[in-house]
């Protein structure tokens, strides 16, 4: 708030000889240099020299030019940006965790080993499938794992699939990891209401006629892998023939997949293993809560069918019981299990994002199973609430009920000349973070809003009145908004010459 | 609950806005038969007192160390307080891919001096925003080779990359049928240039290698470059120990095309394997095909510089199924911590670091080799890992450092079975020299071989 | 030297716009021989890491327990993560005294925050940004007292009053030669009610009662308070541990004028005494007198609520040896800690935590009871705190309790003469039903007197 | 920066049910209830329901009203804000500090007893004194138990002495504490150059005489307890003849107090106990670089010559040293020594802020005796930059040599009507922290600047451009500065108002 000008890039402020960092004392004799004289290392062209509380400052700054969770709701849809408790992140930093080494012999990490055997354990529970795998960084990684199981589980029965098929509501990640797991992708068609369509759906601008669920299967039949679906999908609405189209799929030997993003709709509400789920992944920096840092980590486990688990990832943990005496208390021992000759692999270099698991795990005890079916339940009133206050303004393009988010059109306001984009700058001078916007690509002009459970009355009030405010000014005075944001440290970025001629890093002038 | 903000009243009056009578009514949406008719079966929620004793606990099953003569792609580096302290602020904690430039400046300038010094680091031009991690890194570094190299379908994989990140690259080219990896042998603990020179031919899109290599050894790149340029083949440098860049010449000056690799040794502790940090660096020609998210300069309406992502038209959210990579959510926040780590250590502390490193993993193998059971395996340069070969028994050897609570190196032979009673040995400036000496006191008190 | 921003050039820079050649030309106005020349006796700088470990060092060098028992005006309390969280934000953890109102809004407002809430734990009507700890604020409850109450010169203090606090009222006392500090005796744990009535008499201008107590007693005063109010004395509540407020009405309301204290229960730790709380509340009669900072609400030129340092006529820095104290830092950080878990707790986990810790304390005291050593001595009501007689060897105790990581209750003997042989002790919400019961066997195991 | 309303009290948007902690379960028989029915808790009127994330927010929005040092530049004179290092926090939250008892037996706190032994020793050598205690809890405690140490002296040796000497440039503290220590205070009177006056001195205005060190030392004589001095002095001016005065003080038997506020100037450079001092403080909030905490809490040791170490509060730490063979290394042993019988008491309930002295101890070991040498020269340094660069906009009304901050006066802007609280509040609108102002009192419209060491010349420059702008503003368009600030937050608030008809908490409407 104090800082009116732009923070510099440290680059243009480093000052030969200052330094931010001192080293100990060296107290074992100097290194002899032992590099062929081509490899030993020249300078350095872009590290600044700072001293300490020049870089604090510098990044005390930037930061303020972010809008964090903590600033205010943050309704990303798709994004599930819930509180992140700090209970959480001081459980991570726990030196016992941290200072673990991922090569050390398994009985030196019991505790990691046993939080990673129990988080397994809920989250089996919650999908309501015996098999998981924690190791992928993200939900994208887990979709390609996902999907690299589904390749493994068909070559294993000697079928070699090539099709996969994605709804076209479906996240970009999901076309991108079929392709990644060396699948061909076809895309299936939305019905107006944002669901999958069995039947054939004729494009009433171009004619062209795409090929429904129905079709496809009988079409492509065994060539069909399976089938990759985001339920809630995108819009927010359950796909409520979920079951018929599992059972399509499954007559033809296909696996589902479901993209499980949307998680937050349905954890101790309904479980995909039990409505014809065969895997499916988990965003746990999005359901489970640990933070999103900007960009990432995350993670992103899968799940998985009895009939996959031979093809998870390695090492898998394993547990053995110490016999007892009767009325004793059970020991266990953990350990990694190497030996799995028809796994995958590997898909990441170690067992994953460990620290975002911890993180998981307290987000598990925390809610415990009543606590999450609670958290569940609040996200979906959220987002009905939201919707309510919100659909006499904005177009609802799907009035199929909403679960945790809900996703308007831009419809009534681009009459005025105003689009989502200028709707989602001018909430910027509102103080708010916008939405998801343009996501999903069947609806025009989206503007998906997923309040999550974290947000109590008041705050979902002052965004709804901030939105309802705006819908007021596209009415009466639509050109002013093509110019918002005018409250925010910069206004709107020239992104065609960044493409164009793009600058990506600092050189010495 | 203390996350939800629950209260009799409002709860009332939300349900009453939307018109339903209960928070169920609006499960109305999934089909009855679909949901779920009973609790979870999970222990019911816990005060913060409760889940953190329950965390301490775990933590506490795992075994401290006073000191952890342990790499492998993992290292034990100093963290400066300022790290945890900055990453630590819910601006920078809490915040997602900055989407909207005009309020995620802070992100999306970090990520770019984040992308400055990746390349300033490996020598190379263009960087992006991470990957996940060493392993996945090298994954997308040759996908992308295979992608830009079009119609070579080989990959030539030194064996001295690390066995977990030739795992990866197994599992991620397994699918694509048209590919093949390609192993290239080892000599006196580097690349062996013979056998690459037998395996380069007109399909090697690229060649992978390590730089230093998982055996510590550093790979002379402008030697086997050659080579492999000629052939028409890619060099790719894959460094899973990013410290070493303040030793080693950068990779993109002594003949890498791409440099890849974990970059967790910047302001990260080992985290039994994660978070870490995957990064990737080409020369300007590739740019368009790099995977993953790109921050580049440009001006707000008003002429002010400003930063934005962009080249997004590579990314799976455009171009779905053609996209240059599927990653989506990436290490952002273990960038930031790199970040500012760089920014606080400077040239001088990259260089001082890595020069103390260097003289730590000196000192502790001519120490060790004092020990009657310890042999040197063929010497080659090396930065703060080194091979040795033990003659005794290594489960002794095991057991006396734990007692000491003292983490051995690693043994070797389940990773290669031609160093079979070897051990990896790693030193940073976390190893004081008394660290040194207790551990090789211990090993000389560990029975003789018979 | 890493904090300090040198460099060469800039250096120069510096110099030569000043238009000296060197800095020591800048210490020109110290005369030369009043100056040190040589190098301070000391060791040399050291890197971050040199310093963690030499602190993580010192911190091992203290015993940790698995359980401690002991309060006596430092407890143990479950501190919430965002408590730490919130105060590490550099925003509070770095600024100073709010002297500016337009950039210091957060700090006030707290501040406004924080003195409401202590009015409405004491049930008083005007408190203050803060004092530093129960002793101190002790003292300046107890100078405030003779000020208000003009020509009286006596002061008496019940012996249920911390002996720490009552030995800084002495020293503070001491030279202040007209005014006179008596103390008021004790029967069966609690003020005396006989000696009070006997003490009481027109120069008496205030009386400080513990509330609870030293012993962990809870005073009764109502009762007490009748005698001196009809005294026209002045009774002034003092309280050591300030979670009883969730447990035992608010002073305010049951007769003190004043009430005073310690606030580190509230999101505190024990840190060997300090950082501490000191808290006071008055009647709204008195606030031209409360000593050290008090924040207000007002409104700026556009009619904005905002908050401002105010009464600052009473303050050293305008009324110098004529204010009301000379207080000018305070415990800012601290009582923002406190405001953030009050916060947190809201009325229902102040009023829940209250009633776990009377919970765990009954539990420990009936389960120490069965122990044959053990004897009560005549009851009270108690919160968390209460006092057994021990008639086993104290050391021999000691001595077992510390080889289970366990820290017993005070040994009151040093304190008390007439309790030598007694322990207070103490539970709180931290101490689980399993530490409770592994002090009790590991006490059984004493060896029994002879 | 995104937070444009004003972020209500926490009282007004609480909503009964909401909570923001959850407790354990509990393991024991619930409590019985033996209180009187009088003494049983009642409601509570101001305790917020609100969730979490609900108090999380507040306090990040309230943080953004305030401005921090690692915001930027935050020279407030006489206090010292200099850049307040990570590592100190940290290693000050290690678990076997923060846990540790202050009642717990010696024999188990032996780290807490050598770190204070340690600091101890470090801050003898700093001030060349040997007698040092670490309870006082800031700088005007420290000063009271100056005082009293020098009552307790005179009273040993029979004395009764009644009057402390203070300069009108002390700091407002200086006499609060004498006066709490039981003493009558007398002014020293100031020459024009901010010294100590030896002799008398005419009032300009009034005519009035007052009596200088040299007439108040032959007058009051045996009445004199001591002197309470600040070196350099307020206005960042050695009192160079300082020894003189002590000499002049000693020769009466009366002590000399040293105010150390400014011991930034001298650590290193200059020893308090080679110059005359017998008593003084230090702040480790200031000099020592511990985080002030928006008022606190600080840390101001008392150190004193051997004759006043009898004096000194209880208990005090003693070390052991165990008999050794020659060549091995000695052991220490460390405990509380409460039998001082000549000991003034106790200044604070158990040992002072010990979190604050771990901070300060991680100072010291980082700097070391060259850092801190180097730190102090840095800081005379930058002071006197900023002198050099303000020189000609703005009044030096003391011309002595600066150390290590300068003090402005705001006479060459007063001629057009603008004074210090302006130039203050526009530098708000600069966006940054003004300077101390109005104090020392002696420096009508005094604007104390005090750039710590921790300053690099970027930042300088920028603080010195905003000034120099503002004194330009005042010649251009002086009226506008009354308006200032325009860009904070909040404009101008109203304090008589305050002050007249205070309203000190918040009450239900
Ligand atoms: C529906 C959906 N699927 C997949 C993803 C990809 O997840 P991640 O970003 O964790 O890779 C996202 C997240 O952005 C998403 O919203
Ligand atoms: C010169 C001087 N003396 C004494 C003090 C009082 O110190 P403290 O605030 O630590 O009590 C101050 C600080 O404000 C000061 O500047």
């Amino acid at each position: 708030m104090f800082l009116r000008q732009r923070e510099t890039l440290s680059f243009d402020r480093s000052v030969p000889g200052k330094r931010g960092m001192d080293l100990p004392k060296l107290d074992v004799p100097a290194a002899r240099d032992t590099r062929p004289a081509h490899l030993k290392r020249g300078g350095f062209a872009a590290l600044p020299e700072l001293s300490e509380v020049e870089v604090i400052r510098h990044f005390t700054r930037l930061s303020k030019w972010n809008y964090g969770l903590e600033d205010g709701m943050y309704p990303l849809g798709s994004c599930t940006m819930k509180h992140n408790p700090r209970v959480n992140e001081k459980v991570a930093a726990l030196a016992g965790f941290t200072d673990s080494h991922p090569m050390a012999p398994d009985a030196l990490v019991q505790g990691n080993l046993e939080l990673i055997y129990t988080l397994q354990e809920w989250l089996k529970e919650i999908t309501g499938l015996p098999g998981v795998t924690l190791q992928p960084s993200a939900g994208a990684n887990g979709e390609m794992t996902g999907i690299m199981l589904i390749r493994a589980y068909h070559l294993a029965k000697g079928s070699h699939r090539r099709v996969i098929l994605i709804p076209d509501s479906g996240h970009g990640t999901n076309p991108a990891s079929a392709a990644m797991a060396g699948f061909e992708v076809v895309e299936l068609p939305s019905r107006p209401d944002g669901t999958i369509s069995f039947e054939d759906v004729t494009d009433p601008v171009n004619g062209r006629v795409r090929k429904g669920l129905q079709t496809l299967v009988s079409e492509l039949g065994t060539e069909i892998a399976g089938a990759m679906i985001t339920n809630p999908n995108t819009t927010g609405v359950f796909e409520f023939r979920f079951k018929e189209i599992s059972d399509l799929l499954h007559s033809v030997g296909a696996l589902v997949y479901m993209d499980g993003a949307n998680m937050n709709a349905l954890v101790g509400v309904a479980r995909p293993g039990d409505f014809g789920v065969d895997v499916m992944h988990l965003n746990l920096h999005k359901s489970f809560s640990t933070p999103h840092g900007g960009g990432g980590p995350g993670a992103g486990p899968v799940c998985c069918i009895q009939a996959m688990i031979p093809f998870l990832p390695v090492p898998v943990v394993v547990r053995a019981t110490e016999k007892v005496g009767e009325g004793e208390v059970a020991r266990h021992s953990y350990h990694w299990d190497w030996n799995q000759p028809q796994s995958i692999g590997k898909v990441h270099t170690f067992y994953g994002n460990f620290g975002v698991l911890v993180r998981a795990l307290a987000y598990c005890f925390s809610h415990g199973s009543d606590g999450l079916r609670e958290a569940t339940l609040r996200a979906i009133v959220n987002a009905n609430y939201v919707r309510a206050r919100l659909k006499h303004a904005f177009a609802l393009h799907i009035e199929s009920p909403s679960l945790h988010e809900v996703v308007f059109s831009d419809s009534n306001q681009a009459r005025h000349g105003v689009h989502t984009l200028d709707i989602a700058k001018r909430l910027i001078d509102h103080g708010y973070h916008p939405p998801t916007i343009y996501f999903p690509l069947i609806v025009p002009g989206a503007l998906m809003i997923e309040p999550t459970e974290s947000e109590g009355k008041d705050e979902l009030d002052a965004y709804c009145d901030a939105l309802l405010e705006i819908a007021r000014e596209v009415e009466e005075n639509p050109d002013a908004l093509h110019q918002a944001p005018t409250q925010a440290p910069l206004r709107r970025m020239d992104e065609t010459t960044a493409a164009r001629k793009p600058v990506l890093r600092w050189a010495k002038a | 609950m203390r996350y939800l903000p629950s209260s009799p009243s409002e709860d009332q009056a939300l349900l009453a806005t939307i018109g339903v009578a209960r928070a169920e009514d609006l499960l109305a949406g999934i089909p009855e038969g679909l949901r779920l008719h009973r609790a979870l079966d999970l222990p019911t929620q816990c005060s913060e007192q409760e889940v953190t004793w329950d965390f301490m606990d775990l933590a506490q099953r795992n075994q401290r160390f006073c000191a952890q003569f342990l790499g492998a792609g993992a290292y034990d580096h100093f963290v400066p307080a300022a790290v945890d302290a900055l990453v630590g602020r819910q601006e920078w904690l809490t915040a997602y891919t900055p989407y909207q430039p005009e309020i995620s400046q802070g992100t999306l300038q970090h990520i770019f001096e984040y992308q400055t010094q990746v390349c300033d680091l490996t020598g190379l031009e263009v960087s992006n925003a991470s990957l996940y991690d060493g392993g996945t890194a090298c994954v997308e570094a040759a996908l992308m080779a295979v992608r830009v190299a079009k119609k070579r379908k080989t990959l030539l994989v030194s064996r001295g990359i690390h066995p977990f990140y030739r795992q990866i690259l197994a599992t991620s080219f397994a699918p694509h049928e048209d590919l093949k990896v390609v192993e290239v042998a080892l000599r006196d603990g580097v690349t062996d240039p013979a056998d690459l020179q037998a395996k380069l031919n007109g399909d090697v899109a690229a060649v992978l290698l390590g730089y230093p290599n998982f055996l510590g050894c550093v790979e002379d790149l402008t030697a086997l470059a050659t080579p492999i340029h000629a052939a028409g083949a890619l060099v790719v440098s894959v460094t899973q120990e990013a410290l070493a860049f303040g030793w080693l010449e950068a990779p993109g000056k002594v003949g890498a095309d791409f440099a890849c690799g974990e970059a967790m040794s910047l302001g990260n502790r080992p985290s039994f394997g994660g978070p870490y940090l995957g990064f990737i660096a080409v020369k300007d020609a590739f740019k368009r095909e790099l995977p993953g998210r790109i921050v580049g300069q440009t001006k707000d309406l008003d002429g002010r510089t400003g930063y934005v992502l962009t080249l997004t038209a590579r990314e799976q959210h455009i171009r779905r199924d053609k996209a240059t990579s599927n990653i989506c959510s990436n290490q952002g926040l273990v960038a930031l911590r790199a970040n500012i780590f760089l920014q606080l250590a400077g040239p001088e502390g990259m260089k001082g670091l890595a020069e103390q490193n260097a003289a730590k993993a000196q000192y502790l193998r001519q120490r060790l080799l004092e020990l009657p059971d310890m042999e040197a395996v063929p010497e080659q340069p090396f930065f703060n890992e080194f091979v040795l070969r033990y003659k005794g028994d290594m489960a002794a050897l095991q057991a006396a450092c734990l007692e000491e609570s003292l983490l051995p190196g690693l043994d070797l032979g389940r990773f290669y079975p031609e160093y079979a009673g070897c051990i990896l040995w790693c030193a940073t400036e976390l190893h004081s020299r008394r660290m040194i000496e207790s551990l090789v006191e211990t090993l000389a008190r560990v029975p003789a071989t018979v």
